[in-house]
């Protein structure tokens, strides 16, 4: 078991893991299957954008849904009525989450903790509301159609779900790239010290505001991709994009996987989403069995799957160390196992 | 008063307390020196309630409290000044010293009563009364935990560290204060690190360390124990 | 070195500094005593720009640093210790400390984007600037281990480290010995002693009079927000305005 | 088993739009039902039963689109119903490529217009209402118009429809002033400023009770015009909830079908209610008898191929027993809408009584 | 002109609601240190249970008020035993996956067994009164006093009694409050019972006007999150007041202004105030 642990931390089942997301669609027995993993990917993408800011810098975001929004709106407003093409206006779509993220970040970041959440979760509701109520810019209730699929230059059809599926991957990928990059980088500890206290910080020379904007911008970055590429699967997109369930969804996600740590987002993400589809026979009781498994794996399970393997991990670690060096105080040895991990050990 | 026999606590698998057995008696003042995460909070927290004992007996009185919540023990009269002072920080001081009567609360002469006292004790809180406590400085909040401790009339009064952080001055007016409270009849439990001052004003201490008590004696015999005075006195 | 000029912090209708004026002088130690809520902590975080005066200025070298924020005036080599020390409890020692010089490092987003030289060299620096740090408070045997299974002691040390880690030219102490015991106490002292022997200006508040009192240059009186003293230990021992505030007649107490 | 055919329906079946979701699916289960137990479709030598499986999408485009995948390739569904317009346009995508037929519960106009072949819209455009409503408030009540309807999408079309003809026929708006009816806490504000503004008319529906809930207000305000009712209100229902018809007195709007005369109507209210235990509203009716069209058109092309269902539809609308055709559609045009006649009810001294359309050219 | 009134009355009855649901909100804040995003679910569980007393049983308005605030208080209490106290140590973000997992988990039982139709609660009181013009339905008139009472007695309740400052104290500092004997755990769940009960009182109040319906609770919940943080969370004057606040501004925003923007206007309020003044209107100095 611990053997099995180790294997899977290790570089190799990083490889295994890609490997198999690459093989995966020719294994799925259907299209739907392949359909879904995108779709769970496209999510992932967003929710680790919510970790940066919600997980490594610790304010929790609750607009996060309505950047994701804006990213989709603005692909789906430039394509399907400027007749721009998919990748000028996935860009376009980036750079307006993340300005209009610079400006909310402004404001919103002086505040703290809850009253930070609460301020977000107005902000993305604003959002909704104007998607719903701006009609000359969003068609309103109406939503937008005929979104351009993403340009495969002639070589690929993106409009095909396994071309998309791996153009997807190939985002995903770098999401996740770019995020161990960040952590384990000066940057990545700045935004965690930030997390453990702001005076503390600031007494280090961290300059607050900077660098809680520039994490904020980037979890809206995140989600304004992922905002892009799900208008560019989806094709059609409507204020209920913004809806807040979507925020809460993702920070299940976010929770389940593990917050603040690398592959949680993921985890979280591709979990949630396939037992979402496969509770549907449920129907109307879906949320009556969801609801509690939600309250269950938070009381049970509070640092997620990937927290708590990596918990688990460093407890055997810790074991194994004692092993070999036997002879140290017991007292202080038992510490070691009891004290927990955080997704910083993971690349420390 | 008060006996802890083969006492066990754990915070997970770490064993913090282990088989502590003390007695403090009848209007004894009792001096629990030890160094810093020796166990000494662990201990008061453990007689309170706020954590349960994983063996072993705590009774005051003849009365078991092993494994009783806080608030029986506070109404079987042991009450704690704790370590962080754990004060109502919006409230205004005079809510804190009011709620540390709560279990008095159908006395409300005897509230007013030993409201003066406690005021008495410390003057500057009478200024400060209507300020919200977490709005004053370290040393005044220190006053207000005690003086909310007291307003639970206790028989038994436990004080974690009480002179952390405060002035010399107020510092020796704190162990003047303890000594007074003592001679009058309630029983006191002292943990510090300031042993000098302490054991100036004890009958007796225990000496805790990793979790074990490893000496215990009067007065006299600790004050001229090599050891006490080179690890707790210093010099 | 620190210079304050008729310095005044109100809170709401409380001075909590009243008009105080001080001078500290490079390569000494300076003590800030008072009685509790005499302003000690008010004005370290005067000095450290975590709160603006309502009025006076602050000047750091000759530089007026009045209104600069708390970032820059540490940048600027102004480091500190808090009354009560917060600390990564869950990560070890040593990535605790690395963030530590991050105030003299450059790279932002795009180095970790394309991992710059410049990012890896600073990320070296960071940590060697760590490791020296932890020697220099002695600790160096704990760097691996996490925050939540070292004593107090060590904590204090710690942040020492974490502040010295900023390449401080000033460094403010915050009570650096409450709640540690005598024997530790001396240590602490040696340490503070070491860091003014390497050429940096220490300015301390503590309340452990013996401490204090051997081991200050300068100390600066404050009762009320207001300055009522200030002069060698032997000069403040003997004042009477202070034995009156402050340390009482006969200040045995701590021995 | 070759002999069962998965008809599919992606709707919102929890959050606030589930009620709705429900009911059109109340309609599908019937008809599946009544099928089923009649023998199931008979085609190829052979009796098919059919399966209906609903998927919840939570009125989401997104989900729709899972949805739909899903039952086209797990379930192999040749027919998926969708109630809502956001999610037929994310299913009008791929539905060509993925060969379903996509039946489209949703009166919006464009669901038809971008010539896509599998879809079919199930009720008729309102443009047909909003012309008979004008033309009567108008000859009958008065030509100011104040605009008090909801703002979701369908709402929102109507509004401009009615708006533009309003106009068009020599009226004016005296106030527009739409409200979120579905999440509003309150219409006092929203009615009492249309009402300042003094219409003859007031134009208001979205769901039946909270447009009974705007009736109602506004009487306590002191209204006293008529009331225009959107399609997507039932007057019986509005009346109810305000407190009886003589509250809607003078309001105009669609039949209800409790109040249809025709025998096929009648019963088919009488069997909902004998199964549901509640009065069925249009979206049940609808898209009971949409899919016994399906079931009819398979027969008669002898195949459950999508294409194939959608070129014997027409055929199937006026061969189907009348039973199952409450409302008597008896046409589909060619780019795929249903067509029905145009029926106006008005409530006349606490009755609700139809009344005459005059054919338009 | 007696439009002008008329918005004062609108704007009256919806601050009253608001400030109830605000009201259970910031106490429990209090206890948990989070907003309980499952409040919502309670007030809609409110009115179902009253609709259910009055309409299935045929109990009176007030004696159903009453009950169904009971059942509703005894759900509040289960919750905070069975879930939240259970996660008094995670961090605050946990606490709130937590309510939303209760907030699904209700509705769709809710749903399950009322289904999602919208319902129409009856009340006793239908009259309308006519003050030359100012036209104020009886329920209208009874909401906004009902509200104002509970309001006030809640506030005494509070300051005057030792039962009532427990709660604070317990909101300030749990430790602290066992240490001076009081036993915390009934205090939380006094708490929750108090909250879910005027939750559910609110709904009853409210419910007669409006509709009753699954997911009824998802915009007053919203408005009392603004709320509590216009007035500063954990303080009882600053609920009413901000529950007044965004009523005021909501009728006469949607009078004068749009209808349509109303809701915009009141999180744009919530905006530009938490952007001048980052704790709230009536937040205290100290911190
Ligand atoms: N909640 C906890 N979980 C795990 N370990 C703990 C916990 N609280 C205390 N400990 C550990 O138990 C031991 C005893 O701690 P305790 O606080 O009782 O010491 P103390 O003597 O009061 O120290 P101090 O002088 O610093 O107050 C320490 O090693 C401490 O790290
Ligand atoms: N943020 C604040 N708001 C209001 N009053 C404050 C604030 N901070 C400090 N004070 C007040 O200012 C005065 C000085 O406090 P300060 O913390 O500087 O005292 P101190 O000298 O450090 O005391 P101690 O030795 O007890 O720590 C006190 O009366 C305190 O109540
Ligand atoms: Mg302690
Ligand atoms: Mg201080």
């Amino acid at each position: 078991m611990y053997q099995l642990a180790a294997i899977l931390t290790g570089r190799g089942a990083k490889l295994a893991a890609l490997l198999m997301a690459l093989i995966f669609p020719l294994l799925a027995s259907n299209e739907y299957q392949v359909y879904v993993m995108a779709s769970a990917f496209v999510w992932a993408i967003a929710v680790y954008g919510l970790n940066i800011i919600t997980g490594y810098c610790g304010q929790l975001n609750l607009a996060h849904g309505g950047f994701f929004a804006i990213g989709a709106y603005t692909l789906a407003i430039l394509t399907a009525d400027h007749g721009w093409s998919f990748w000028p206006a996935f860009i376009a779509a980036a750079f307006s989450s993340a300005l209009l993220g610079f400006l909310v970040g402004i404001v919103s970041l002086r505040l703290k903790e809850h009253y930070f959440a609460i301020f977000t979760l107005c902000v993305g509701f604003i959002i909704y509301l104007l998607l719903d109520k701006w009609e000359e810019l969003t068609h309103g209730a109406l939503g937008i159609r005929d979104i351009a699929a993403p340009n495969g230059l002639g070589l690929v059809d993106f409009s095909e779900t396994r071309p998309f599926y791996y153009l997807v991957l190939g985002f995903l990928v770098f999401a996740i790239w770019f995020m161990g990059r960040l952590s384990s980088s000066l940057l990545g500890r700045t935004l965690l010290a930030i997390r453990n206290g702001d005076d503390l910080a600031e007494s280090l020379g961290i300059n607050l505001m900077r660098n809680k904007v520039l994490a904020f911008v980037l979890s809206t970055i995140y989600a304004g991709v992922a905002g892009a590429l799900y208008a560019g699967m989806v094709r059609f997109v409507g204020p209920e994009e913004a809806n807040i369930n979507h925020t809460f969804d993702m920070i299940t996600y976010l929770l389940v996987g593990g917050i603040g740590t690398l592959f949680g987002p993921l985890v979280g993400t591709i979990g949630i989403v396939w037992i979402t589809q496969s509770l549907q026979f449920l129907e109307d009781y879906r949320m009556i069995i969801f609801g509690p498994l939600l309250v269950l794996l938070v009381i049970f399970m509070p640092r997620g799957l990937v927290g708590s393997f990596l918990g688990w991990k460093y407890r055997k670690d810790a074991e194994a160390a004692q092993a070999v060096s036997a002879k140290q105080d017991a007292a202080s040895e038992t510490r070691v196992s009891s004290t927990q991990s955080d997704g910083v050990n993971e690349h420390a | 008063m008060l006996q802890l026999d083969h006492v066990e606590v754990c915070y997970g698998a770490f064993k913090a307390l282990k088989d502590v057995s003390m007695t403090v008696g009848q209007g004894e003042l009792v001096v629990l020196l030890g160094a810093n995460g020796a166990g000494k909070t662990t201990l008061f927290n453990a007689i309170s309630g706020l954590i349960k004992p994983s063996a072993g007996d705590i009774t005051v009185e003849g009365q078991s409290l092993t494994g009783a919540k806080p608030s029986a023990v506070v109404s079987a009269g042991v009450v704690q000044c704790p370590e962080g002072r754990k004060l109502f920080p919006q409230m205004s001081v005079m809510q804190n010293l009011l709620l540390g009567a709560y279990v008095h609360r159908r006395d409300k002469a005897g509230i007013q009563q030993k409201l003066r006292e406690v005021l008495e004790l410390f003057p500057i809180l009478e200024d400060k009364k209507d300020q919200p406590a977490g709005s004053l400085s370290g040393g005044q909040q220190q006053m207000v935990a005690i003086g909310r401790a007291l307003m639970g009339r206790p028989r038994l009064l436990l004080l974690d560290e009480p002179s952390l952080g405060l002035a010399p001055l107020v510092v020796k007016q704190v162990f003047e204060t303890i000594s007074r409270i003592n001679r009058q009849g309630t029983s006191v439990l002292l943990a510090e690190q300031n042993a000098f001052a302490a054991l100036k004003i004890a009958h007796r201490a225990y000496v805790i360390e990793g979790g074990r008590l490893v000496m215990e004696g009067d007065q006299a015999a600790m004050l001229g124990n090599e050891d006490v005075r080179k690890a707790y006195i210093g010099a | 070195m620190l210079r304050a000029l008729n310095l005044t912090k109100m809170f709401g209708g409380l001075a909590a500094i009243k008009d105080v004026s001080v001078t500290f002088e490079t390569g000494k130690i300076n003590a800030i005593i008072g009685p509790n809520g005499a302003g000690k902590s008010t004005f370290f975080n005067l000095v450290a720009g975590a709160y603006k005066p309502t009025s006076g200025c602050i000047e750091i070298d000759g530089q007026d640093v009045t209104h600069l924020r708390c970032d820059l005036i540490a940048r600027l080599g102004v480091g500190r210790t808090f009354q009560t020390t917060n600390l990564f409890d869950q990560s070890t020692v040593l990535d605790n400390l690395i963030v530590g010089h991050r105030l003299r490092t450059q790279s932002g987003l795009w180095d970790v984007l394309i991992n710059s030289s410049r990012l890896q060299r600073e990320e070296r620096r960071c940590r060697e600037k760590a490791r020296e740090a932890l020697d220099f408070v002695g600790l160096s045997h704990l760097e691996n281990r996490v925050i939540a299974d070292i004593s107090q002691e060590e904590r204090k040390r710690v942040a020492f480290a974490l502040a010295l880690a900023t390449e401080p030219r000033l460094v403010l102490l915050d009570e650096p010995a409450g709640g540690v015991n005598p024997e530790e106490t001396v240590g602490l002292a040696a340490l503070i002693r070491k860091m003014v022997d390497h050429g940096l200006t220490v300015c301390l508040i503590e309340h452990k009079m013996d401490m204090i009192m051997s081991m200050a240059d300068k100390i600066m009186v404050l009762n009320h927000g207001e300055k009522i003293a200030e002069g060698t230990p032997e000069e403040i021992k003997a004042n009477p305005i202070v034995i009156e505030a402050y340390l009482g007649s006969d200040h045995d107490a701590a021995a | 088993a070759d002999d069962k055919i998965s008809i599919g329906f992606t709707g919102p079946l929890s959050g606030g739009a589930a009620l709705y979701g429900e009911n059109t699916l109340s309609g599908l289960k019937m008809a599946v039902e009544e099928i089923n137990a009649s023998g199931g479709v008979k085609f190829g030598g052979k009796q098919h039963t059919l399966d209906l499986v609903s998927l919840d999408d939570r009125y989401t485009p997104a989900q729709a689109a899972t949805n739909a995948k899903r039952l086209v390739q797990e379930s192999k569904a040749p027919v998926v119903f969708v109630p809502h317009s956001g999610g037929v346009f994310a299913l009008q995508d791929f539905n060509e490529k993925s060969n379903f037929l996509l039946m489209a519960y949703t009166s919006v106009p464009s669901v038809t217009e971008k010539g896509n072949k599998l879809t079919v819209r199930i009720p008729p455009t309102f443009d047909g209402y909003v012309e008979a409503f004008t033309d009567y408030a108008q000859t009958n009540q008065g030509k100011k118009l104040g605009i008090a309807g909801a703002t979701h999408e369908y709402a929102k079309i109507w509004t401009d429809m009615i708006t533009d003809y309003w106009k068009k026929q020599g009226g004016t708006i005296v106030v527009s002033n739409p409200m979120d009816y579905n999440k509003s806490a309150d219409f006092y504000t929203g009615v009492s400023k249309v009402i300042a503004a003094d219409p003859d008319v007031m134009f208001v529906g979205g769901a039946s009770e909270p447009t009974g809930l705007v009736v109602q207000q506004a009487r306590q305000l002191g209204y006293q015009g008529g009331f225009i009712v959107m399609d997507q209100a039932k007057i019986d229902e509005v009346a109810e909830v305000a407190g009886g018809l003589e509250m809607v007195e003078g309001a105009i709007g669609v039949m209800p079908l409790s109040v249809y005369d025709t025998k096929a109507a009648q019963d088919f209210v009488k069997r909902y209610k004998a199964k549901f235990n509640k009065v069925p509203g249009s979206e049940a009716a609808y898209n009971y008898l949409a899919l016994n069209a399906v079931a009819k058109a398979m027969e008669l092309a002898g195949s459950s191929d999508p294409t194939a269902i959608r070129k014997h539809l027409g055929e199937a609308l006026k061969t189907m027993d009348d039973s199952k055709n409450p409302y008597e559609v008896v046409e589909i045009t060619d780019d795929g809408g249903f067509v029905t006649e145009t029926l106006l009810a008005v409530v006349e001294d606490g009755k609700i009584v139809r009344k005459p359309v005059e054919p338009k050219k | 002109m007696n439009m002008f009134f008329q918005q004062i009355l609108n704007g009256l009855t919806l601050g009253s609601i608001y400030g109830l649901v605000a009201l259970g909100l910031t106490l429990v804040y209090g206890i948990l240190h989070t907003p309980n995003f499952a409040h919502g679910a309670l007030y809609m569980v409110g009115a179902f249970a009253s609709y259910f007393f009055m309409v299935d049983l045929g109990v009176h308005y007030w004696i159903a008020m009453v009950l169904a605030g009971f059942v509703v208080a005894v759900l509040a209490v289960l919750s905070e035993r069975l879930v939240f106290h259970q996660l008094r140590n995670s961090p605050p973000i946990h606490d709130k996956i937590a309510a939303i997992g209760i907030l699904l988990f209700l509705e769709a039982v809710v749903q399950m067994i009322w289904g999602s139709d919208f319902r129409r609660m009856p009340t006793p009181y239908m009259g309308i009164l006519n003050f030359d013009g100012l036209i104020i339905p009886e329920q209208r008139l009874l909401i906004i006093l009902g509200a104002f009472a509970l309001m006030i007695m809640l506030h005494l309740f509070l300051r005057k009694t030792m039962v009532g400052s427990t709660i604070i104290a317990m909101a300030q500092n749990r430790e602290g409050a066992f240490l001076v004997g009081i036993d915390a755990n009934r205090v939380a769940m006094l708490t929750f019972a108090i909250s879910g009960f005027l939750a559910a009182v609110a709904a009853t109040l409210y419910a007669p006007i409006n509709l009753v319906y699954p997911s009824m609770g998802h915009l007053v919940i919203m408005k009392a999150f603004v709320i509590i943080i216009l007035g500063g969370m954990g303080s009882v004057p600053g609920a009413i007041a901000g529950g007044l606040i965004i009523g005021f501004a909501e009728s006469f925003g949607g009078f004068y202004i749009s209808t349509a923007y109303k809701d915009i206007i009141a999180f744009g309020l919530l905006v530009v105030i938490l952007s001048i003044r980052p704790t709230g209107l009536f937040a205290k100095g100290a911190h």
